[in-house]
């Protein structure tokens, strides 16, 4: 069961991942990046995150995306764009040397050391309990504990984010020094 | 069972944020509700704001000295000299920036509340990276200073190359954050934290057999990715030279100065505190990017003609020197490398805002003359603008009796002590190679001869706020090069970190 | 009064100075008075204290006056002190002395010209530095002398520097001596080396006791031959000595040919002792050069046009004599032959100087003739010093000559023949110089009109301030020789004399066959001289045998011509390759490392395409590079 | 091959791989592709491998705060797209259709 | 050693050699405040703060402690204690006549030599070369004298660059960058010294006596160490074959900039190779000692053809100076008391001779605004009395006896006969090379009938006479009395030998009473085996 769900994940999730990278649609690759958000989702309820399950649809697939399409739509930029042409020729070979390595070093690591992980640490989370929003509380707990101060920092990143769309999008006074 | 155990909070420690948060609130908020405030209003106002935060910088200074350094709230933030150093440092470097372009965004017809808000943001970013004890907060610090970076790279709207260079620096910086973030991942796999002392301590304790430890090095892999790109180190550096050519030049000058601080810091608090025990692993990684760095630097500098160019490449060589320090500090039991890093980066931080404040100036109307022709006949224009220029980039070559001698020897001296002896020579070999770049800039200043249109230009525009940056700036860089033994002791006290 | 020897180089000092600062002032005639009388109060001042001396006994008939210690430093304790004993009094008298005279005769000679106060000037400071080279105590201040000289030789022999002949001679004669300078230099070295001193005495001692080996004392006495050689004119260094007749005549009379030219065989007479304790082919080498010198002069001056390029010759020649004479420990004929030589060839350059002067500046023999009539002191005396020369009894040069001749044969004959033969060409051409000039037909009034300027051309007599010289040197010239006379012990005044100074060195000729019979010696001089009188008569005045003056000669054998065309060719070549190597390589190595960066950076930047997916890439690949270096540390190492 | 589907029931190395794959496909998405846009899409994409992992490993470790990392690096994702979709929208202004490789004026 | 330890001479109620680097600095300082409206404001200033301070040199000079070798009016501050650099002055009997020269040097080149254009900034940055060079003299800290060596590069580099001729601006690049590379070299140098002393020393100091007291470097490490601070100076000398930049700087720079720079700024390469090559790494020197005489025989030699070859009178003399900087280093590394004596003479002599030749020069170049040799001719027609000059300087700087030129060259060369025989043999064929290269120059210029072009040559005027006579006179005396300088340079001299052999094992052969060439042969083995 376990298998079969991961099995599906994995793959909505690397389909999905492969359009983003191959549709020369810009919109179809945004659709494609759903599908992947997707599939990370289930993996996340697989992994008994609950609510970052929750988040990553409503905020991921739901906000980010539609913002990207938004985008796309607003700038009229969606003409398709031509993969099969590369102008830089070391481009791709480049590409191919840093997926694969990162792909295969990494995995490599992961695999080498997986007997370790988590080595010394706690016991399994409790698993879902008779109020079905433990998890949310932990995270909660977790979050106005240890991360009390990360949380509060958000809103620094935030001001900056707000602040920022506020100053690059106001339009531009016509004046000298155009260049 | 359902009820949360707070952490103890503080205040005093994160009362310098609260206060520059709170100032940048009201900035915004009051800016945007009153009329265009009258010259140069904003930058004052920045400027105070910094006063009372300097002033609780001091007294945590002096508690730390009584007190020991600490780890506030859920031991997130490391509150140690280092941090606070960089603290002063960057809070100091902000003032200077803020004053530095408050004539400069009036020149430009981009006066208001927002950018300064953004600088003090970005401190603010800076800050907590700089004391971050904990990824998480490391991240969202690292996050807040880039993102707000790239909006200041890009916000001079009437220039694309501001705009080309936010993109640039932007889609690069998402780049390597997420291969920071990775890196923190596969660090939270190996060791169980995201808690840089709870990590040191649980590597120091770890025993790993062959290959258990693949998982932690690769981790630590992609964390130097992230880091070595925030401090412009080669071979991260590439989006160096396009975003400080491209973005304004005070937001350039805040990218050299309160970004490489903050960066640098928790570089070294990352590698100090959470990796000791791996220093053998990453110390010739170190030893590597910053031969690099000061080589590479150097030599691309020589051949540019756009001076901010060139200093952004000669930002590079100063970086590498700095990693001189940082590896010097990988080696086990060494007092020297952290401390000489650090002076070198408050030394270095107030000398590159004086010198892109005068670069601001000479760029004119548009922020668009900045190669080499625009310095031509400064000397005679301008004097004593063209004389503190000449100061800075003497000291940007490590002459002596400014502070880039005492920055220069610090980390010589560190190096040494640790006879890394290649390194301290092909760094010195290096600055003399750089020394060209900052001769050809003072060539065009005093030396060069007029030459037919160059009296149709722009005359130089020497508005008060910049012209004191430029004094501070050349005070202090005097100052410090002919009795730096304060500062010295002062980043020797920084020694003692939050383990 | 030898404790106010200094005063013998301080009083010409003190006429140079005064000139220097006073001469526009003194002009014309009085500087050149001032200089006279401060050379003759030297004089008179060097009397005194040859008198004092010789009224000592004979071993203390040396005295050191120190004025103030000149370079004391380490183990080199250097004074600036004079020596006064019977050699540098002799030098010291004929220096002064014909200086005098030379000083009177210029004031005639050089009337009118535009920088005669600095012509005495120059000529002060030749004297005090002539005295300071023989007055000095040890080698330095000898040296201090001997460049003094060399430099106002340089400066004498340009005075006419606007002629380019006059100033290329003088750079000549300048760089020439300093080569044999080098010698010195390494010479006093080796004997600081060896004696820990450079004084005289020291030396001397340390050679008479042994403490010189023989190798180092070798060494020393030819390297100080290499500048005796610079200075005196010796082969193959005298090559400046005959362009060095481009200075004014008086010039020539004092400095090449009475005085600064036997400067090597002072010195060499100096440090005889050392000479005496070296390997017996040094002085024999030495010899053999001298002789060599003699004779190639010689023959030389046979085909020369020029008046005082005769005299240059015979001067190198004669000096050649004297070498033989200190190769063969002849150190008394040496210096006797020098004094002797001082006077007569200072005679015969002064002669030449009023011909020349008489002539309006003519100096081709081929262009004169008959001038007996015309200019009759001026005859009578330069046939005087011409008889000298000649080797014809009872002048001076017969005794000086003979002496040396003596003494080459006791050493071997070869030496003895070569010398003769010398000796029979000197007559010879001397003979051709007397007739050229002064008898057969007058060959200058056809080039009357061709000296437009004074269209009326008529040689005439000299001045008397310029005729007392000449007649005073006719006197000594004639009567020279009786400072030693070979026919008893006790004529031999100047041996006696000189003995204390010469002692170690000098030769035992008794019991050679030479020796015991210097009569035949004396008749086969006379015989010779004679003879190339003879011939030259046959020649020039009766025409009965055809000339023999052929190019090869007339040009020095070439051998002039030839240095200075390798140092024009190959030398020159040889410099600017090196001026081309330290452009191009040495140089050039420094701008290659700048063109290097340069090149460096130029490729390093088209890496920066600014195309952020490049960038990208570059850093992913540094990614990789880093997860491969970390994965390997963690799973291989 | 029922035991064989049982036996082989996904561990956290398995999450992990399939994080790094899809990081990787991620990271060379931002080198092949030119559209801005859709670079900045396969940021998006290695930030969710990244989370992925960290779920994994949270979930291995038996320690929340993996999950709220993942919470924190969510916002901070937002953040980044708002200013980033900035950052291109005024660049897109001006030059209209533009790929990353046409933007190239600051270069060398 | 502690003869140089002694802080010896009395101890002064005013530190005057801090003043010496003070008072030119403040000067600086002072002039650059002045108003541009009164020139003549400015150059009084300038004026004067140089003549105090080369008064206070004379006065120095004047009450200096005869016989005492080791340093006096020693002033020694902390400066910067958490890294053991000091504020360390000391004068002894090498240092005080270059700081003598320096001091008579600096007026003379004001009152000398005119700027054609901001007179204003050209004194400020003369007065604080001056300041560098008199600190370079005097410093006895390490990372002090660095400090000094290098900051005089700054303003050299602005005289030569914004004064200069037509290449100024290469020459000047040239001359800074060549020399930055040797000092970035002799910095980690410092550094390691004082690092690997501190072990000995049980504290990290930059104090030049202190580390010389107190450390010992092993045989190889003093090796490296040595060559770290002998590139630095080799560049400075400058030594064959890094003296490409010399001739460039020296022909490019204005007159004053060259008196100067052959007047004290090369002898800061050699001082250098004296006090903190030779006295801080004496095995070492010794040790590579042939390769610093035969380089120096080759820049003897090399320097003289070259300048033979030369068509510019003033690059003509720059290479005189590669050449007579050769017989100092062939004196320093001789190690025999005369010889390292002669080559503090030769420092000065040539500072003196070759100084007031570049003043010639220049003045020659003022009147006919041309240095090539073919354009000039018969000057001495025209202006005898300035030929003059140029004469007695130009004997001096051949080395005939009775001027200072020959005294340092002879003591040099007689000194280093014992010891290094066939260095001094060939090297002495350079003094042959100088009356060639230097009388056929004069003879191509100051000879001969002028032409039109040179026939209205202005002779020498008052004040230039002036200035050029307190050098003819110095010529002269030195060249006739030596003794008093020998006599206060020889202690040191001695010491600094006594060190040498200490440390060393070598032992300049005992000339006296003993047949020198078997003497010399024990010296070379000595020298191996050092």
């Amino acid at each position: 069961m376990e298998l079969v769900v991961f099995v599906l994940a994995a793959a909505m999730i690397l389909v999905g991942a492969v359009g983003v990278i191959v549709r020369s649609n810009p919109v179809h690759a945004a659709l494609s990046l759903v599908l992947t958000l997707f599939g990370v989702a289930v993996l996340f309820v697989a992994q008994e995150a609950h609510f970052l399950a929750a988040v990553q649809v409503i905020v991921y697939s739901g906000a980010i995306v539609v913002l990207f399409l938004f985008v796309i739509m607003l700038l009229g930029v969606d003409r398709t764009e031509d993969i099969t042409i590369e102008p830089f020729r070391i481009q791709r070979p480049l590409a191919a040397i840093v997926g694969l390595g990162v792909i295969g070093l990494v995995v490599a690591s992961v695999v080498a050391s997986r007997d370790v992980v988590g080595r010394g640490t706690g016991l399994e989370i409790p698993a879902v309990t008779e109020d079905g929003d433990s998890n949310i509380r932990q995270i909660a707990r977790n979050l106005f504990s240890d991360h009390v101060f990360a949380f509060e920092f958000t809103s620094v990143l935030l001001t900056v984010a707000v602040v920022g769309a506020v100053m690059l999008t106001r339009k531009v006074k016509s004046g000298k020094g155009e260049s | 069972m359902n009820t949360v155990e707070y952490p103890s909070i503080d205040w005093l420690a994160i009362m310098p944020m609260i206060i520059l948060l709170g100032g940048a609130l009201v900035l915004l908020v009051v800016g945007a509700l009153t009329p265009r405030w009258p010259r140069s209003l904003y930058a004052v106002a920045t400027v105070v704001l910094t006063i009372p935060t300097l002033v609780i910088e001091m007294i945590l200074w002096n508690r730390v000295g009584h007190d020991g350094p600490v780890a506030v709230i859920g031991d997130v933030l490391a509150i140690d000299r280092m941090a606070l150093l960089a603290w002063i440092g960057i809070t100091v470097a902000t003032a200077l920036v803020a004053l530095s372009s408050s004539e400069y965004l009036r020149r430009e017809e981009l006066d208001g509340p927002e950018s300064y808000a953004m600088y003090v943001l970005a401190a603010i970013g800076g800050m907590a990276l700089a004391s971050a004890n904990e990824f998480v907060v490391l991240f969202l610090g690292l996050e807040t200073l880039s993102i707000a970076l790239y909006v200041l790279a890009a916000s001079h709207r009437r220039r694309v190359e501001s705009q080309e260079s936010g993109l640039k620096y932007f889609v690069l910086g998402g780049f390597a954050s997420a291969f920071l973030l990775y890196g923190i991942a596969l660090l939270y796999g190996a060791t169980g934290t995201t808690n840089l002392t709870t990590m040191g301590r649980f590597l120091e304790a770890e025993v790993f057999l062959d290959g258990d430890d693949a998982m932690l090095l690769a981790g630590l892999a992609l964390l130097l990715v992230g880091l070595g790109f925030k401090v412009a180190a080669v071979p991260f550096h590439f989006w160096t030279p396009d975003v400080y050519q491209g973005a304004p030049t005070p937001a350039t000058s805040f990218m050299a100065s309160v970004g490489k601080f903050a960066a640098f810091a928790t570089m070294l608090r990352v590698l100090l505190v959470a990796l000791p025990s791996r220093a053998d692993d990453w110390r010739p990684v170190i030893w590597v990017m910053a031969i690099a760095s000061v080589v590479i630097g150097s030599i691309l500098a020589v051949v540019q003609t756009d001076v901010k160019r060139m200093l952004a490449y000669s930002s590079i060589g100063h970086a590498g020197f700095i990693l001189i320090g940082v590896e010097a500090a990988g080696h086990s039991g060494d007092t020297d490398g952290l401390p000489s890093s650090l002076l070198y980066l408050v030394l270095y931080s107030v000398l590159v805002v004086g010198t892109f404040t005068v670069v601001s100036l000479v760029s004119r109307t548009g922020d668009g003359r900045t190669d080499l022709a625009a310095f031509r006949g400064l000397s005679k224009e301008r004097p004593a603008l063209a004389l503190g220029m000449t100061v800075f980039l003497f000291a940007q070559a490590g002459m002596p009796v400014t502070s880039g001698f005492v920055a220069k020897f610090g980390v010589i001296k560190a190096a040494a002590d640790n006879s890394s002896y290649a390194i301290a020579i092909v760094a010195m070999i290096a600055s003399v190679v750089a020394a060209v770049l900052y001769l050809r800039i003072m060539i065009s200043m005093w030396l060069s001869d007029a030459e037919s249109g160059d009296d149709q230009r722009e005359k130089v525009a020497v508005p008060f706020t910049s012209a004191l940056v430029v004094t501070v700036s050349v005070a202090f860089t005097l100052f410090a090069g002919i009795f730096p033994g304060w500062l010295i002791d002062a980043s020797r006290d920084a020694l003692v970190l939050v383990r | 009064m030898l404790e106010l020897i200094w005063l013998v180089p301080a009083l010409p000092l003190a006429g140079f100075l005064v000139n220097l600062v006073f001469g526009r002032i003194l002009g014309e005639p009085k500087s050149g008075i001032v200089a006279a009388l401060a050379v003759a109060a030297s004089f008179a001042v060097t009397a005194g204290a040859f008198f004092d001396l010789l009224s000592r006994s004979e071993h203390d008939r040396s005295h050191v006056e120190v004025l103030f210690s000149w370079m004391p430093i380490g183990s080199l304790q250097v004074d600036l002190a004079f020596l006064a004993d019977p050699l540098s009094i002799t030098m010291a008298l004929f220096v002064t002395g014909i200086g005098a005279l030379i000083h009177l005769y210029a004031i005639g000679y050089m009337h009118g010209d535009p920088k005669f106060s600095k012509f005495f000037l120059y000529l002060n400071l030749f004297v005090f530095s002539m005295l300071m080279l023989v007055l000095g105590e040890n080698l330095l201040v000898t040296f201090l002398g001997w460049e003094g000289v060399g430099a106002c030789s340089y400066f004498l022999i340009s005075f006419w520097h606007t002629r380019e002949s006059a100033a290329t001679a003088g750079k000549k004669a300048f760089v020439t001596n300093r080569v044999g300078d080098w010698g010195v230099m390494m010479a006093m070295f080796l004997a600081f080396g060896a004696a820990g001193t450079l004084s005289y005495s020291g030396i001397n001692h340390a050679a008479e006791e042994g403490i010189i080996s023989g190798v180092t004392a070798t060494a020393i006495g030819l390297m100080l031959f290499v500048g005796a050689a610079g200075k005196s004119a010796q082969l193959p260094l005298y090559i400046w000595l005959p362009d060095a007749m481009e200075g004014p005549t008086p010039v020539s009379a004092l400095i090449h040919a009475a005085t600064m030219v036997t400067a090597g065989v002072f010195l060499m007479t100096r440090v005889n002792p050392v000479l005496e304790v070296a390997y017996d082919w040094a002085p024999t080498l030495i010899a053999i050069v001298g002789v060599a010198t003699a004779l190639f002069a010689a023959t030389i001056a046979v085909a020369q046009t020029d008046i005082k390029k005769v005299l240059a010759y015979s001067t190198v020649s004669q000096l050649g004599f004297m070498f033989l004479a200190v190769g063969s420990g002849a150190y008394v004929a040496a210096i006797f032959h020098m004094v002797t030589h001082a006077f007569f060839k200072a005679l015969l350059f002064l002669g030449s100087g009023s011909v020349i002067h008489g002539m309006h500046h003519e100096q081709d023999m081929r262009k004169m003739g008959a001038l007996r009539a015309l200019m009759p002191v001026t005859a009578i005396t330069f046939i005087v010093g011409w008889l000298a020369i000649a080797g014809v009894p009872p002048f001076a040069g017969f005794w000086s000559k003979d002496e040396i001749l003596l003494f080459a044969l006791a050493k071997s004959p070869i030496l003895y023949v070569a010398g003769m033969t010398a000796a029979l060409l000197t007559a010879y051409y001397m003979t051709r110089q007397v007739i050229m000039v002064f008898f057969g037909e007058a060959r200058w009034n056809d080039h009357s009109e061709e000296n437009g300027a004074h269209g009326d051309f008529k040689p005439h007599e000299s001045p008397v301030v310029m005729l007392i010289p000449l007649v005073v040197l006719a006197g000594l010239s004639i009567v020279g020789g009786v400072m030693q006379l070979p026919f008893s012990k006790d004529l031999h005044f100047l041996e006696k004399w000189l003995h204390p100074v010469v002692e170690f060195g000098e030769a035992d000729i008794k019991g050679t066959w030479a020796y015991d019979n210097k009569y035949v010696l004396l008749g086969v001089a006379i015989v010779v001289a004679l003879a190339g009188i003879a011939l030259s008569v046959a020649v020039y005045a009766k025409k009965k045998i055809a000339a023999v003056e052929p190019e090869l000669l007339a040009n020095g054998w070439h051998y002039d011509s030839a240095i200075s065309r390798f140092m024009g060719g190959p030398g020159r070549k040889a410099f600017d390759a090196v001026a081309w190597a330290d452009r191009t390589i040495v140089d050039g190595a420094v701008n290659g490392v700048g063109r290097v960066v340069q090149t460096a950076g130029g490729t390093l930047r088209r890496g920066q395409t600014g195309a952020v997916r490049n960038y990208a890439a570059f850093i992913g690949v540094a990614v990789v590079a880093l997860l491969v270096w970390f994965f390997l540390r963690g799973v291989v190492l | 091959m029922n035991s064989l589907v049982a036996a082989a029931t996904p561990t956290t190395t398995w999450y992990l791989v399939l994080a790094a794959v899809l990081f990787g496909i991620g990271a060379v998405g931002v080198l092949v592709r030119r559209n801005p846009l859709v670079m900045f899409m396969c940021v998006e994409l290695m930030l969710n491998a990244v989370n992925l992992s960290f779920v994994a490993l949270a979930k291995r470790l038996g320690d929340i705060g993996g999950q709220t990392t993942v919470f924190f690096v969510m916002v901070v994702a937002a953040a980044e797209v708002v200013v980033g979709l900035g950052i291109i929208v005024s660049i897109m202004r001006r030059r209209p259709g533009a790929t990353a490789d046409d933007i190239t004026a600051l270069k060398g | 050693m502690s003869l140089l330890a002694a802080g010896g001479g009395e101890v002064l109620s005013f530190p005057i050699l801090t003043a010496l680097v003070l008072v030119p600095l403040i000067g600086a300082v002072a002039t650059l405040l002045t108003s541009a409206r009164r020139p003549e404001v400015t150059k009084l200033i300038a004026l004067f703060s140089s003549v105090v301070t080369g008064g206070m040199s004379l006065w120095l000079l004047a009450s200096f402690e005869t016989g005492d070798a080791g340093f006096q009016f020693v002033s020694k501050h902390e400066w910067i204690q958490s890294w053991g650099i000091g504020w360390h002055l000391g004068v002894d009997g090498i240092s005080l006549f270059l700081v003598v020269l320096t001091g008579v040097l600096f007026p003379l080149a004001i009152v000398g030599c005119d700027p054609h254009h901001d007179e204003k900034p050209y004194l400020a940055w003369l007065l604080m070369l001056e300041a560098g060079v008199m600190g370079s003299f005097l410093s006895l800290d390490l990372v002090l004298f660095f400090l000094f060596f290098e900051i005089v590069l700054v303003p050299m580099y602005f005289l030569i660059g914004r004064w200069g001729y037509d290449q100024r601006v290469y020459a000047a690049t040239k001359f800074f960058l060549y020399t930055m590379v040797g000092s970035a070299l002799m910095l980690v140098g410092i550094v390691t010294t004082a690092l690997l002393a501190s072990d000995q020393l049980g504290k990290v100091s930059f104090d030049l006596v202190e580390i010389a007291e107190g450390a010992n470097f092993a045989a190889s490490t003093g090796r490296w160490l040595f060559f770290a601070f002998a590139i630095a100076f080799a560049v400075k000398v400058p030594l064959f074959p890094l003296h490409t930049w010399l001739p460039d700087a020296h022909t490019q720079a204005p007159t004053a900039g060259s008196v100067i720079l052959a007047g004290v700024l090369l002898k800061l390469g050699t001082y250098g190779l004296v006090r903190f090559g030779v006295y801080l790494f004496p095995e070492a020197a010794v040790w590579s000692r042939e390769i610093f005489l035969t380089l120096a025989v080759i820049g003897i030699l090399w320097g003289a053809i070259a300048a033979t070859m030369q068509t510019d009178l003033k690059r003509l003399v720059a290479y005189s100076s590669v050449a007579h900087l050769g017989f100092i280093v062939l004196g320093t590394f001789a190690f025999t008391t005369e010889a390292i004596s002669g080559g503090v003479m030769q420092m000065v002599n040539h500072g003196v001779s070759t100084g007031a030749l570049f003043l010639l020069v220049g003045m020659i170049y003022e009147r006919r605004h041309t240095r090539q040799i073919a354009e000039l001719k018969g000057l001495q027609k025209v202006a005898p009395i300035f030929a003059a000059a140029f004469m007695v300087v130009m004997l001096s700087s051949i080395g005939v006896p009775g001027l200072n030129g020959f005294v340092g060259e002879f003591l040099v060369l007689i000194g280093s006969f014992s010891t290094a025989r066939w260095w001094v043999v060939i090297g002495a064929t350079g003094v042959i090379l100088a009356a060639l290269y230097l009388l056929w120059a004069y003879q191509r210029v100051f000879h001969g009938e002028p032409d039109e072009a040179n026939s209205t040559f202005r002779e020498l005027r008052l004040r230039e006479g002036m200035v050029l006579l307190p050098f003819i006179g110095l010529i002269v005396f030195c060249g006739v009395y030596p003794k008093p300088m020998l006599d206060r340079i020889e202690p040191s001299a001695k010491a600094l030998l006594v060190r040498v052999e200490e440390r060393s094992g070598f032992s300049a052969p005992d000339v006296v009473h003993v047949d020198g060439s078997d003497e010399h042969g024990s010296a070379e083995e000595h020298g191996e085996e050092g």
